[in-house]
């Protein structure tokens, strides 16, 4: 239990850093690779299509070749293999549960069998072709998506013309994201130096819940602050339009061209 | 003497009722002063700015700034856009995704034009050595760049007299140095509340002292 | 568990979920002031933080969900800030998928809103403690166990074969609504002393 | 000699790699000591205090505390509990919602039961002569009180060593007297971390400095 502990400060810090680093890796790299050339906006509408496109196949060699051109977009993405690896290895562990059981409570042929129980073949083809879409959906996002720096995606989405408040909203949690992922491991390591520790009892519930609503009540004040701050340098109330969007070159139009056709392609194979 | 322009006559004011924090604090800014205001932790140093502004209601006494006496809200954004508050803590101040669009900001809330704002924001930031800087994302500087792209975001609104909190808080050595140089190379009058003796000797031509809830004149150190 | 995969739910709860969430962000948007983004922001971004924080239960550890505690606090502002770190998370993680985020958001910001509702008839104006207490348990293991029930029902509605496991997703959230009962009377007891203007009590 | 408590040996540590912030650093803690540390600003004082404790891991060198060769993280709980850190920002180390709460934090993680922690917070806090603070809520405390009751949350787990980062900031000259005989009153072995030279000449008997990465003995100003 006290290894779960452990464990835990673990995962939490990876988990803020992660966020952070994942966000940061990105801005000092200027060998910008013609996947993030394409515009934010154009990025985000292709993938939003693809992985509907995706999502409606229901043939196993349709998805096995959107696999392979999610594959491909990662790699011209250049992001990494084990980034891409640990990506796919995410899936929730419970969603594992569900496809393995899947076998069993699909009626049909039976495949073969455990403990007794029959496993069908129409259950394995299912959970297959599920596993299928949701990692092609997530090396797509990884390739289109996470390759950009966040405050991009707020950009693309503005240029979707997605509700302005929403924008403002998505980018100010971005912000202080970082922020409070600092105070947050600030706390936790005073906690530490007084003996802390991760256990399975009240007293670490009540801890932590403490921390959480020390933070909450923290960030309430610095939400005044901001407040304050905005109205000092002359908000009335509206925020002024954001940076206008650089028009589409050659590159988007080419890009969602062959993101079109590719789409297409996918849809002919593999929806029946 | 020279024009007044800021003037605090007998206010008070308090979060809670058990703890008020000033009591019948007077205080006159003149052009060209560069006050620094000294003050145990609590003492009321920050809310004593934010009360100059308008951002906390004083519960009795009197504001006057730029030779009008300010009451209702409405009468204070145009003595924000013309004092400008450098906050104690840059995080709260910088709250757009890029340095370039913090900084332009101000100027366009003020009715500028985009390319106005743009060419205003392009040579504050050179003015402050931070060419170049105009893309980069806000929440990775670091502590020092933040304080110096937030004071950016001050001057780019032109204000004619600067309020600032703590500016060499989470400053190394270094960059201290250059916010001295910034500092005395500005026109402003300023109020400048620090903890930093060393730091204040450097820029200040008048101390003012923060204790049971009253400003009193002090010397140098 | 709140985070769905894309591929597993068919086309017609897609949509639902989709057109759902669509009109609730709409809605909650609509309703929010500007001037209110920068506290519903930042306390979008405590719940994503906090939800990074693992809690050991017996011999493994689940992740707290938050949505009662977030809609406690936010009301009807829950569905736009659910919205945002859910997106995030797919974006920054690979949790959840892309096309199921409606399903996702509705999955997690309808439960937060009911629970707004609840909180504030138990607890009324603060001023009976035990009752703010009671309510925020309510809230916080409801939250979890409605979206537990949610999960469930897309699950089941996408295919019979589904049924099993969403049983499963039931069980296996009793003890994390638990858990975040426990939480969420810690918190917002905290709050209640420490802040009350938060949660809408006189001081 | 006194009997040693500490020593660090060749301890290095960075934070990113190109700014090493200790670089083969060596001190040494006996029985009776009360060490101050100056450096200046961002010289890695903080840092030292927090590699002490394995609060942050150095990338070379070796920890030996109260005899014990320390490594791995699980080497560390006892010298946290043996070695008091006072956090340098009292907000950060507050976090319960009262006072006796956050007192009784410590304790309780050492497996006291609820009545032996409370017994121990009436005492230290009486100790300090903050009876009566029981039950108020610590984020409205004023910087010095928070300070105070800070310092009772490490007194608290009663531990051997105090390690304490600028105890001083954030105090008013009232309260840092009472500081002073707190600590002057108190038998463990000490190092105190702070800028203030009066302050340390009051309560320290041997001086060290941090700069470039390393700690060298230093005359007593
Ligand atoms: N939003 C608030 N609500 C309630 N009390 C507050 C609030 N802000 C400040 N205070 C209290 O008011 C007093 C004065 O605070 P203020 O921040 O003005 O002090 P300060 O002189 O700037 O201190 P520091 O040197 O720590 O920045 C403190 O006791 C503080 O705890
Ligand atoms: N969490 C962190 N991540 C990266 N760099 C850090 C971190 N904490 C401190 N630093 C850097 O490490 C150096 C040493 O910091 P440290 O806080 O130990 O200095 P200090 O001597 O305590 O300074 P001060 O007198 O300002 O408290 C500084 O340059 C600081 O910017
Ligand atoms: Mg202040
Ligand atoms: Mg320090």
């Amino acid at each position: 239990m006290s290894l779960a502990g452990e464990q835990t400060g673990a995962v939490n810090e990876c988990g803020c850093d992660g966020a952070v680093a994942l966000a940061g890796s990105r801005s000092g790299d200027d060998r910008r690779n013609f996947v993030q050339s394409v515009d934010p906006g154009i990025r985000l509408l292709v993938c939003a299509v693809f992985c509907l496109v995706v999502v409606s196949l229901n043939s196993l060699a349709a998805l096995s070749l959107a696999l392979g051109i999610a594959a491909l977009a990662v790699a011209a993405a250049r992001q990494s293999l084990g980034t891409a690896l640990r990506r796919m290895a995410a899936l929730d562990g419970f969603m594992l549960m569900v496809l393995a059981m899947l076998p069993f409570s699909t009626p049909g042929e039976p495949l073969f069998s455990v403990a007794g129980l029959p496993a069908s073949r129409e259950g394995a083809l299912l959970g297959t072709m599920i596993l299928l879409k949701a990692n092609v959906v997530v090396l797509m996002i990884l390739a289109l998506l996470s390759s950009m720096e966040p405050a991009l995606l707020g950009r693309a989405m503005n240029r979707l013309r997605l509700p302005n408040k929403f924008v403002l909203l998505f980018l100010f949690t971005l912000r202080y994201i970082d922020v409070l992922g600092r105070e947050y491991r600030r706390l936790r390591v005073a906690m530490k130096a007084r003996g802390f520790r991760m256990r399975c009892d009240l007293h670490t519930w009540r801890s932590v819940g403490y921390l959480v609503g020390m933070l909450l009540v923290r960030s309430i004040e610095r939400s005044e602050r901001i407040v304050a701050a905005m109205r000092c340098r002359g908000f009335n109330g509206t925020f002024p339009a954001l940076t206008e969007n650089a028009p589409l070159s050659w590159r988007d139009g080419a890009f969602a061209g062959a993101s079109v056709g590719v789409c297409l392609g996918l849809a002919l194979v593999g929806i029946q | 003497m020279s024009p007044e322009l800021l003037r605090l006559s007998g206010v008070s004011f308090a979060y809670d009722r058990e703890r008020p924090v000033l009591r019948g604090a007077d205080f006159v800014l003149h052009a060209g002063e560069r006050v620094a205001v000294t003050g145990p932790n609590g003492a009321g140093k920050t809310t004593f700015l934010h009360v100059m502004v308008g951002l906390a209601k004083p519960s009795a006494g009197t504001i006057e700034a730029f030779g009008k006496s300010r009451t209702s809200e409405g009468d204070f954004p145009e003595v924000r856009r013309r004092a400008g508050l450098l906050f104690q803590d840059a995080d709260d101040q910088l709250f757009c995704p890029t340095v370039a669009e913090d900084v332009a900001f101000g100027p366009l809330n003020l009715g500028k034009s985009r390319a106005e704002a743009r060419e205003i924001t392009r040579r504050t930031l050179a003015r402050l050595g931070l060419q170049g800087f105009e893309d980069r994302i806000t929440y990775k500087l670091s502590g020092g760049q933040k304080r110096l792209v937030a004071l950016a975001a001050v001057l780019a609104m032109e204000p004619e007299v600067l309020l600032l909190d703590e500016p060499t808080t989470a400053l190394d050595t270094e960059t201290e140095e250059r916010m001295v140089d910034i500092l005395n190379s500005l026109p402003q009058a300023m109020v400048i509340v620090s903890h930093d003796r060393d730091f204040l000797a450097k820029v200040a031509n008048r101390w003012v002292r923060l204790e049971n809830g009253a400003l009193r004149e002090a010397a140098s150190a | 568990m709140a985070h769905i995969p894309d591929g597993v739910l068919s086309a017609p709860v897609l949509i639902a979920g989709a057109a759902v969430s669509l009109a609730g962000c709409g809605y909650a948007l609509r309703r929010l002031d500007e001037e209110r983004i920068p506290e519903v922001a930042i306390l979008a971004a405590v719940f994503f933080v906090a939800s990074l924080v693992h809690f050991p239960v017996g011999p493994t550890s689940v992740h707290l969900i938050l949505n009662g505690l977030t809609g406690i606090l936010l009301g009807w502002a829950a569905f736009p800030a659910i919205a945002v770190a859910l997106l995030l998370q797919a974006v920054l993680f690979g949790f959840g998928g892309l096309v199921v985020l409606g399903v996702n958001i509705m999955n997690m910001a309808i439960p937060a809103v009911l629970c707004c509702y609840l909180f504030q008839a138990v607890a009324g104006n603060g001023a009976n403690r035990q009752r703010v207490l009671w309510g925020a348990g309510l809230a916080g293991g409801l939250g979890v166990l409605l979206t537990a029930i949610m999960v469930a029902a897309v699950l089941t509605l996408s295919g019979r074969e589904f049924f099993a496991a969403a049983k499963l997703v039931v069980v296996a959230h009793v003890p994390v609504a638990l858990i975040e009962a426990a939480f969420s009377v810690a918190v917002i007891g905290l709050l209640s002393r420490v802040k009350p203007s938060l949660l809408g009590f006189q001081a």
